[in-house]
């Protein structure tokens, strides 16, 4: 029985989407390591990008065989990755694509602009093609931008207008801090995209604080549990969820480690759709256990 | 006489007329009409005075009289609110510390002005270091610091750092830092508080040396006998105001402090009480403070008044901090016959035992904060109602302590740190009393403090023996110990040597213990390495 | 001599005072500022918002205030706010009592104890291990914060029964007389923080000890115990900033309290407390607090700014608002 | 009277060097440790790795030392790297230089331009707006920050040109005599820091003013110069760790450098200085710079950890290597 061994490397539960990755990928850990003896599936995480190269070098170190990688930023970790892949370890990349593709064997992938063009084509249709919406955006990182860039490019040419638009670090307190300013701010607000489903959280509240009534949804962003239970329960606010699930990283290790141990060709890209979650789908992304 | 009690007129540039029979050699630093206010009270006014090279100009005056002051403005440290200065003739205006260095005006602070963190050489040399090429000359500083030192008759390593050394050594540090400097001008600001007689006599045979190269000095003391010996010249200033400018020759010590009180001064030491024969109240069996003092045995009678002489770095002040629980330190204490242990300064004052400390701006006062909150601090809770402190009785209490010590300041609700020296001093003494204890152990209790002002702390002292409790009274100033203890006991490198009582309290005999030579053979040592 | 003394007295007042009212006067400043930008920021309701949710930091501040006045630093405020939700929600979550309002008050009640115990583990360190309070907290800043997120899976720690949220949100939402509740929370804890540091023994034994240890240590203050009863204060403030923040969102991640120990310490600052210790304006950290979250306020209130820019401007008001107060004070 | 001189020296000496020796000895135990822990640690690689990546947050913590040692603080070096690195790159990318090494050499000066001018405008901000330094550099933090974020509108800024960065990459990636070049980075800015702080006049008055400044103005040291001065140097630091890190990731986001001035005041701190200043120790900021880096490293070889807890384990063990360290020191 030969000994393999799989490095997982991700950013650190630093909010809920990142804590979906850390669940997932711990969970298919264990599970990969029972389904394949001999499998050895090492999972770190990382607080931020230069932290993030650390680890490659550290896992590099133990020696192993492959490595699915979540970058904290592609950009900043190009290089970390190649010089694993250079040490001759098979390289999945997961969510974020790196500025080289010819580095990675395999690429799995939620889809950001497709998370920003589905939410921009839901908006519009629901609102008839005209409305004051505002934005609250992630933090200033590259996904954050591809988003909202495909998000503005879905709306043109609609009479949507985006009235304000702010980070709200996708954090439920900043979020909920800029959703209550941004009401006290524009009289009406017809709906409010954040992207997040964390943050969403905050809005609602935040709307329902201030009894407004004018704002006919909310659109946020990720799959998060609560929020799939709202869409699945009917809730005016929350007519529907973007799919972006943190078991993509699961999905990877799985292919991965399929690979590695069974020799199945997996090269190439998985994407994963944004799925738009509607109230006839929900019950299909509600995963009671998951903590996000 | 009576014409030299008033305040010369303001004389211009006119030369100054100054009372002196002699003919007046030429003046190296002259003050013309100086005056000082902090806000809107005059701390200082219109003092005109000239500073011969070659003399020994001593100022005397009570605490808060305005001596540091004066000094600071012919330093540099302040400015004027009125008047102007003239070196060498030349009028000029001081820009400030390292301009007057510059022009030859070195200032002896009053108070240890060192880096903490920086060891003697490093302080010596500070602003004006030694270097070779781009590097500093770390060997040469050294030597040149302990030489420094050697001249003032102190053999200690340049390389410790300020914050370990005691307040005598810092003072010397200080001292020496200043002589460095090359000068023509040297104002001593109580150089000698804190200093034993051995030191004193290594500076001021190091003043006469700089006297005779032709050096303007400057001395400020309120030991008036020291005065006596070293000055040419005695000026005394009383409430910010010129009193008088005597040839030292003319002014005994008694008259000089007639001069600064404006009244007559008796018996500057209270009557002493028949030594006690009680039962001891405090009982000390090998105490050890490791490093500083070690074997320390004695007792300490009810009403008794126990003296604690010694050279610099004795250990006398560790030895009763050790006891107290403020440093490390074992062995076996008795108070009032029951065995107890001193972990920190609130046990001390539980069992009745209050500690002044010689370092009132380290250890003392909160230099920032009001005297009412200092002056409570130690008795808090018999302020308190419950957890509320009745300000009212606190107000009450400042009153009292004012009243009591004669606190001279301008207005309560200065900050500790804005009283002069001697008054920080009294309040101090005010603040332990407060908690009314049997047992009083005051190392260095006049330190900086003028001769009214002492004779009321020895006042103090008496009267708390007259109500049945014990002082310790550690002292550089073996005048104050012979004239106010029943028995003086004598500390050498950390132990306790010898014990003189009644008729053999003299300088001499303490002296022969704490140098542990003859008297003479100690003097003429010091003289050797200076 | 006695005409000096009035005249000495009254500057010395004077000053005494000016020093306690710049960070008002910056805050006056500010409100006016903020009509001038958006009329909205006048109304009552915006007002009414921003005064509830400086409730986090401004109660934590007081306690930040205590820490820092004694000389020393927490840095663990925002994680161990982090920290002591999620044990709160947890218990919440147990549903041991039936009854929901005293199940909340016996999870308030806990708060408080946990809060206590985090203040309590970071005092000790600092004054039995004798190690900078920087460190320490930094250290236990980690450890909370990873505590969180290990509680919380990675995820985050939700209130579930709706009932209990219900129940609960009053403590946020709620008014008394119009006014929020959490405005109640705020004036009350700095009443009672500035009865302990300005009218209590304690309060000035922690301005001693912060001004200069030696002389408290040799005036039989027992500084261990000082200082640690203000960490311990630290921790009781992050508690009851906790208790009234669960009710807000009914829940706590792993991004909790992130980067609330600059703030506190900011709003402490700007306050007019010393950093080195020694001296501590209690009303002067609320003034701070508020600053704080007027200017955020403003920032979004208004179009001047970009939003990737906003952070610089906030960092450039408030370095404004010092130096505009350090010349308000030194004008006297 | 000698004898207790030479004891109160001889026992002086023992203890300078233990207070100075400490961290290196928590540094060899944490060596230690990663010897039992993992067989992989001890290899040439992994050590190289280490010592390579500590350059950032040591060459950044020297600066942090004179800025310490002088009795500041700054919080505002990690965006600032982050802002350096933005602005190097787009000069790099700007491609004024047809040679792509004499671009980088500009591109390198530039760096060390701006980091000299960020911290000479958080020096004067500091000693001529007389402001507490931990509100300028909180403050100028939040502008680094957004200013690169706004430089990159919210992405990341990257060197376009594959040439640029394969010229570049040896910076970082190269070695010499099979050392790594920022070991020697490391060990050259340590070096000029240690003369500059220990033999020449400029690093006494450093010292001198942090220990008490009111006695260094009476010495005519110009505090103000002193203190700015540290501030530059602390932003040269920060350049020269810029030009080590940009190579090494090849781009720089608002992200980068985010928490870095905690670790450098960490390294500081565990390396011996005085929080308050007045005691300044660059090789044992090197050493803290590197116990920082050995314990994460340990972390991630180790297997010991849930991810969840690393945090809470390193937070942990600093605190663990303060007390060692204070035991050490304290029995002489
Ligand atoms: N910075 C200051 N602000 C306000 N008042 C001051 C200040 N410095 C000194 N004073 C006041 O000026 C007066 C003179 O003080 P000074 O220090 O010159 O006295 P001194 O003669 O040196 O007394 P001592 O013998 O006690 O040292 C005192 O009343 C003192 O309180
Ligand atoms: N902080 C310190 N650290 C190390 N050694 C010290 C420290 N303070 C004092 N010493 C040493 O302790 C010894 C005794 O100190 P000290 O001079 O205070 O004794 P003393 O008898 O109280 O003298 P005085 O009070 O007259 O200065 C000296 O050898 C001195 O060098
Ligand atoms: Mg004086
Ligand atoms: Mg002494």
């Amino acid at each position: 029985q030969q000994k393999l061994t799989i490095g997982v490397s991700i950013p650190a539960a630093d909010h809920g989407w990142t804590g979906g990755v850390v669940f997932h990928a711990t969970e298919e850990a264990k599970a990969l390591e029972k389904q394949y003896p001999g499998l050895k599936v090492i999972v770190k995480t990382s607080p931020d990008g230069a932290a993030q190269a650390n680890a490659l070098e550290d896992l590099t170190t133990q020696g192993i065989d492959a490595l699915v990688v979540l970058p904290h930023n592609p950009d900043e970790l190009t290089d970390p990755i190649r010089k694993v892949k250079s040490k001759g370890a098979f390289i999945t990349v997961v969510d974020r694509a790196l500025r080289d593709r010819s580095i990675e064997d395999l690429y799995v992938a939620g889809n950001n602009p497709e998370l920003g063009r589905v939410a921009a084509a839901y908006v519009k249709e629901k609102l008839g093609g005209k409305g004051d919406i505002v934005v609250i955006r992630g933090l200033p990182i590259p996904i954050d931008e591809q988003r909202v860039n495909a998000f503005n490019e879905g709306i043109k040419g609609s009479d949507i207008k985006v009235i304000d638009s702010q980070f709200g670090n996708w954090s439920r307190d900043d979020a909920f801090k800029v959703m209550q300013d941004f009401l006290t701010k524009h009289a009406k607000i017809d709906a409010v995209w954040c992207q997040d489903d964390d943050m969403a959280v905050a809005v609602l509240e935040a709307i329902k604080q201030a009894k407004r009534t004018d704002i006919k949804f909310v659109v946020g962003g990720a799959g998060m549990k609560d929020m799939v239970k709202k869409v699945m329960d009917g809730d005016p606010m929350v007519p529907v969820d973007v799919l972006y699930s943190p078991s993509m990283v699961a999905v990877a290790m799985d292919v991965t480690a399929a690979g590695l141990v069974g020799h199945i060709p997996v090269r190439g890209s998985y994407i994963l759709n944004a799925t738009l979650v509607t109230k006839e789908n929900a019950k299909d992304f509600y995963f009671k256990d998951s903590p996000f | 006489m009576p014409a030299c009690l008033s305040p010369p007129r303001p004389a211009g540039l006119a030369l100054v007329n100054i009372a002196v029979g002699e003919e007046t050699p030429s003046p190296a630093l002259e003050a013309f009409g100086l005056s000082k206010s902090f806000g809107p009270t005059e701390v200082l006014s219109d003092i005109s005075l000239a500073f011969a090279r070659g003399e020994v100009h001593a100022i005397v005056g009570e605490n808060g009289a305005g001596k540091s002051t004066l000094m600071k403005l012919l330093s540099g440290h302040l400015e004027p609110t009125k008047g102007a200065l003239s070196l060498g003739g030349e009028r000029i205006v001081l820009r400030g510390p390292v301009d007057a260095e510059r022009r030859g005006i070195v200032l002896v602070h009053q108070e240890i002005l060192l880096a903490p963190h920086l060891t003697i050489a490093q302080n010596m040399f500070l602003g004006r270091e030694l270097r070779r090429g781009a590097t500093l000359d770390d060997r040469a500083m050294n030597r040149r610091a302990i030489e420094a030192m050697r001249a003032l008759g102190v053999e200690i390593a340049p390389n410790i750092a300020v914050e370990r050394l005691s307040i005598a050594q810092r003072q010397l540090a200080q001292i020496a830092r200043a002589l460095i400097a090359p000068h023509e001008i040297v104002i001593f600001d109580e150089p000698t508080a804190s200093l034993t007689p051995v030191e004193t006599d290594a500076l001021h045979r190091r003043i006469l040396e700089m006297k005779a190269k032709g050096v303007a000095i400057l001395y400020i003391s309120h030991r008036l006998n020291e005065v006596k010996a070293i000055a040419d010249r005695v000026t005394v200033l009383r409430d910010g105001k010129w009193i008088a400018t005597r040839p030292a020759s003319a002014l005994e010590p008694v008259d000089m402090a007639r001069l600064m009180v404006g009244r007559d001064l008796l018996n500057l030491y209270p009557d002493r009480s028949p030594r006690p024969s009680g039962t001891p109240v405090l009982e000390v069996a090998d105490f050890n403070a490791p490093g500083y003092a070690a074997g320390a045995s004695f007792a300490l009678r009810k009403g008794e008044i126990l003296g604690f002489a010694g050279l610099i770095g004795a250990g006398r002040t560790e030895l009763f901090e050790a006891l107290l629980g403020l440093r490390a330190g074992r062995g076996e204490i008795k108070v009032g016959g029951r065995t107890i242990r001193l972990h920190n300064a609130r046990d001390g004052m539980n069992a009745g035992i209050v500690y002044l400390t010689e370092d009132r701006k380290g250890k003392g006062l909160l230099l920032q904060e009001n005297l009412t909150v200092n002056l409570t601090l130690a008795a808090l809770d018999r302020f308190s109602n419950g957890p509320l402190i009745d300000r009212a009785r606190e107000a009450k209490a400042l009153d009292e302590a004012i009243v009591d010590f004669d606190i001279r300041l301008g207005d309560k609700n200065r900050l500790a740190g804005e009283l002069s020296g001697g008054n920080q001093q009294k309040l101090l003494l005010a603040k332990m009393m407060l908690l009314n204890p049997q047992i009083v152990v005051i190392d260095e209790p006049t330190r900086g403090i003028d001769i009214g002002a002492k004779q009321q702390v020895y006042r103090f002292i008496a009267a708390l023996c007259a109500q049945g409790k014990s002082v310790v009274v550690i002292s550089s100033e073996m005048g104050e110990l012979i004239g106010l203890c029943h028995r003086i006991l004598i500390m050498r490198a950390g132990r306790i040597v010898g014990e003189v009582e009644g008729e053999a309290m003299t300088e001499d005999e303490i002296v022969v213990h704490a140098t542990g030579v003859g008297a003479s053979a100690a003097a003429a040592s010091t003289a050797r390495r200076a | 001599m006695n005409e000096p003394i009035q005249s000495v007295r009254s500057s010395l007042w004077s000053r005494v005072d000016l020093g306690a009212v710049a960070p008002f006067a910056a805050l006056a400043a500010l409100l006016l500022l903020g009509t001038l930008v958006s009329p909205r920021f006048m109304s009552v309701d915006n007002l009414s918002n921003v005064l509830t949710r400086s409730a986090f930091i401004a109660t934590i501040a007081v306690g930040a205030t205590f820490v820092i006045t004694a000389g020393g630093l927490d840095l663990s405020v925002g994680s161990m706010a982090a920290f002591v939700a999620g044990i709160m929600i947890l218990f919440l979550n147990g549903g041991l009592i039936e009854n929901p309002v005293l199940l909340i008050a016996f999870g308030m009640i806990l708060a408080l104890f946990v809060g206590a115990l985090c203040g309590l583990a970071n005092g000790l360190t600092t004054t039995l291990g004798r190690i900078e309070p920087f460190i320490v907290t930094l250290g236990t800043m980690g450890i909370f914060r990873s505590l969180v997120t290990w509680l919380a899976q990675g995820g985050s720690i939700v209130i579930k029964s709706s009932e209990l949220r219900s129940a609960y949100r009053p403590v946020y939402f709620g008014d008394v007389f119009g006014a929020p509740i959490p405005i109640f929370v705020i004036l009350g804890v700095a009443a009672i923080g500035a009865f302990i540091l300005y009218r209590t023994a304690y309060g000035r034994h922690v301005t001693a000890v912060g001004s200069n240890e030696e002389v408290a240590r040799y005036s039989g203050i027992n500084v261990t115990r000082v200082r640690t009863i203000t960490f311990v204060l630290q921790g009781l403030c992050v508690a009851i900033a906790v208790i009234v923040y669960v009710p807000r969102l009914g829940s706590t991640t792993s991004t909790t309290g992130l980067l609330w120990e600059l703030q506190a310490i900011t709003a402490v600052v700007i306050g007019g407390t010393r950093l080195r210790g020694g001296v501590g304006r209690i009303w002067g950290t609320i003034a701070g607090a508020l600053i704080l979250e007027v200017i955020g306020n403003i920032m979004v209130l208004s179009d001047l700014v970009s939003e990737y820019l906003i952070g610089a401007v906030q960092g450039a008001i408030i370095v404004i608002a010092m130096l505009a107060q350090r010349s308000l004070s030194r004008t006297r």
